[in-house]
């Protein structure tokens, strides 16, 4: 029997070592599987590489992540938001470093990283210092530049429900990055709002089929990460 | 050398006002962030234009009752959205697949500099210290068809913005095709500025002065 | 206002001209728009490329628009099927040309024609003879060659349930290529058997967003193309 | 020197159920069409496995009552099945995600020849008049990780299978894992086919008769 049910965020990211690179979905606070994260900030994981699209909000979620010192590098596509201070601080001290990657270029990486695409070509960041060092190739008279798949380790995914063939649907713009980052992890692990008997996401809305998924875990009321940076709270609490 | 605010050219709403009119209807429509998401406000009546926001929905509709806010239903500036009736919502590589491969009609960028040929620069003041963020900028201006720029004039120290040629990073070559600025519209074609219109009390002499690059009076005054 | 709905097939494949590329849904005979490429016999389009992942059955549909000889060349993974005869004879007599893609080469290709991704690399067909000529590469010790997107002027595509904005939902394996292929065309003329209010398709739900899609007809009762071939019928009739 | 049916050897359903105990519980298995579609009628109880049909369905259920086939729900040999709880249902491009990007534990394909490095040659027989249809076999090779292939283990005509080279066009090099035939279940490593297990009744040197490529055995008998 299938069931890729966890029941406990310990558990699921127990196994996630030192040095290994992590995607993490969400954009800004949607989507952002900040119990999962919380969670590896208990579990000290160091030396990680995050791709994700920013770097996260006051000091909780991605960004407690970052001030606890346990990413070496991010590749993200917006690294400042309005309430982001602890990237930009440790960034300008050198502690820590930056891929810096358009945000299609970005989606479109991880999904080739899923799909077994090594490598393709997008007119995205032709003639911009982010295009230096690459090959530039020209197709139908049109420049493109190379970009290379991501593949990540492990994924971190929020998602409203699932069930235990790992199957998923997800709330809105919170979808974001999370389906295609479950393609694209040797280890998927979701955080889910609900969980459901299989059979009950009508086959035909299911965003994310369980194959691309490892492990589920339950957090039905999540944190909602505005409010904790609005309150001025940290993590560890 | 500054244009005061409120006493010559259009404000920020006046120049909103002139992107919205300029929008076909039926049209599929990208606003960036800032002054470029007022132009939803000024969208006359019967005229429908359906908004993507890169973050996953098409069919994006006004700010919500601040009660009904949703943390989860959110645009590219993170700001609380609504969704209109015949709305989608969909994952990141396919909002870029309706970027990169040309399937928005209109893109509304802000611009730290554009330059004659229509190079854009709104990503970086390439400074030392400064964290460097692109977003989608560079994939929009790559694949929507009408790249428009909506900007002040000249930046809050008098300086140009309306260039030879950009000092700042590129966020893409020959994209812009038409600038809506405080002072004028001013559309760009084969490596030129074409003035469409100027605000009202402003001569082409003095909008030349204003801009580094040469313009080119089209606008009949 | 936006209404992509047009009151006859007629109407909504008359300005197909001949030589256009026409990408066509269905593997096998679900999704296949039977009604659409029918309408297409009677319009007379000549010198078609088409690209489709079969070459159709019997007598009716794809196999008829092939038999009337508008067809100059065939895109497709798998041209003979149980029913195939029209293909396969002209085919023989050289009466129409064939560029065989591999399954998943064709889908990705199509998705890359509608993604604004020009050419990618790809393990599948490697040391083939379907990779002869092209581009092969290397990327972390593995051969991969290189396959270009595939943009088409027109796709005719059958699906279950449309609204006015052009948003689309399939009906289970009927589903296939159509999405992608709605991506991939200039102009894209969908047949579904239901038009609804927007705002019916739960915005969760939405298979094709309404952007990928310029026309809408409604056929209702659309042919089951086993039967017309089981009955031995020739379209047109 | 041809064997005969029935009188030596595993049926193909007894091959279908050599191939079923294999399956470890918890696969994602795609089965190709023909001989590798009765796999499914042999998976032992108590183990799950998720069948994968390329045109778009994850969790194919078996085939239908008659009166409750559905021509918009088939497999990719294009016959009606069902789907079962907790199935989904994708396009094209995502199916083949899930293919080519190694998701898959185990796909189960026929054979016109397979060679001793592993090399598989199942979708032409290069003949000048046949047409060629390669369908979704080049991506399955490429991107699966486990290849099994159930075969008889020489043609009708007595001509050898299992080759030193591959004498038809390959769908892929150096990809087949395992081999089940009538007579016998043969590993692929290193560029060397190794014999686990013989069907009553067959010999080691009767097997390697039977057989163009080098044959060491590894079943103990």
């Amino acid at each position: 029997m299938i069931n890729k049910i966890i029941y406990s965020t310990a558990e699921a990211v127990a196994d996630i070592f030192d040095g290994a690179t992590i995607m993490i979905s969400g954009f800004g606070e949607a989507g952002s599987p900040i119990e999962l994260i919380h969670q590896l900030i208990d579990h000290g994981a160091k030396n990680l590489t995050v791709v994700s699209n920013n770097t996260g909000s006051g000091l909780v979620g991605l960004a407690a992540l970052i001030e606890n010192k346990q990413v070496k590098k991010m590749i993200c596509s917006f690294p400042r938001t309005a309430n982001s201070t602890v990237f930009p601080e440790l960034y300008n001290k050198g502690e820590i470093e930056l891929e810096l990657v358009p945000q299609g270029t970005l989606a479109e990486r991880i999904r080739a990283g899923g799909a077994g695409i090594p490598a393709f070509y997008t007119p995205s960041s032709v003639n911009t210092p982010l295009a230096d060092g690459k090959e530039v190739r020209e197709f139908n008279g049109q420049l493109f530049v190379m970009e290379h798949a991501i593949k990540a380790d492990f994924a971190l995914v929020k998602c409203l429900t699932a069930d235990r063939y790992g199957n998923l649907i997800y709330n809105k713009t919170a979808r974001n990055f999370g389906p295609i980052m479950c393609t694209a992890a040797q280890t998927t692990i979701v955080q889910a709002k609900h969980i459901v008997e299989p059979g009950t996401i009508d086959p035909e809305t299911v965003v994310t089929p369980g194959i691309f998924v490892n492990r589920v875990v339950q957090v039905s009321n999540p944190a909602d990460e505005s409010k904790l940076v609005a309150d001025n709270r940290r993590y560890p609490w | 050398m500054v244009t005061e605010k409120n006493t010559i050219g259009w404000s920020r709403n006046e120049m909103a006002q002139k992107v919205a009119a300029d929008i076909p209807d039926g049209s599929y429509v990208n606003l960036g962030i800032g002054i470029p998401e007022l132009v939803a406000d000024h969208v006359p009546p019967g005229i429908e234009v359906i908004y993507h926001t890169e973050n996953g929905l098409l069919g994006m509709g006004p700010v919500p009752e601040k009660d009904l806010a949703d943390p989860e239903l959110i645009n590219a500036g993170k700001k609380c959205v609504t969704a209109i009736p015949g709305a989608c919502y969909f994952h990141h590589a396919d909002s870029f697949t309706m970027i990169r491969g040309g399937h928005l009609d209109i893109c509304v960028l802000g611009a730290l500099q554009v330059s004659k040929e229509g190079d854009l620069a709104n990503w970086s003041t390439g400074a030392p210290d400064a964290i460097p963020a692109v977003g989608g900028a560079m994939d929009l201006v790559a694949g929507v068809k009408n790249i428009w720029v909506i900007t002040e004039h000249n930046t809050k120290d008098g300086k140009f913005k309306l260039v030879n040629q950009c000092a700042f990073p590129l966020t893409g070559k020959q994209v812009v095709t038409r600038i809506y600025t405080n002072l004028a519209i001013i559309n760009v074609k084969e490596k030129n500025l074409y003035v469409r219109e100027m605000a009202p009390g402003v001569t082409f002499e003095e909008l030349q002065r204003l801009t580094e690059a040469k313009l080119i009076n089209e606008s009949g005054k």
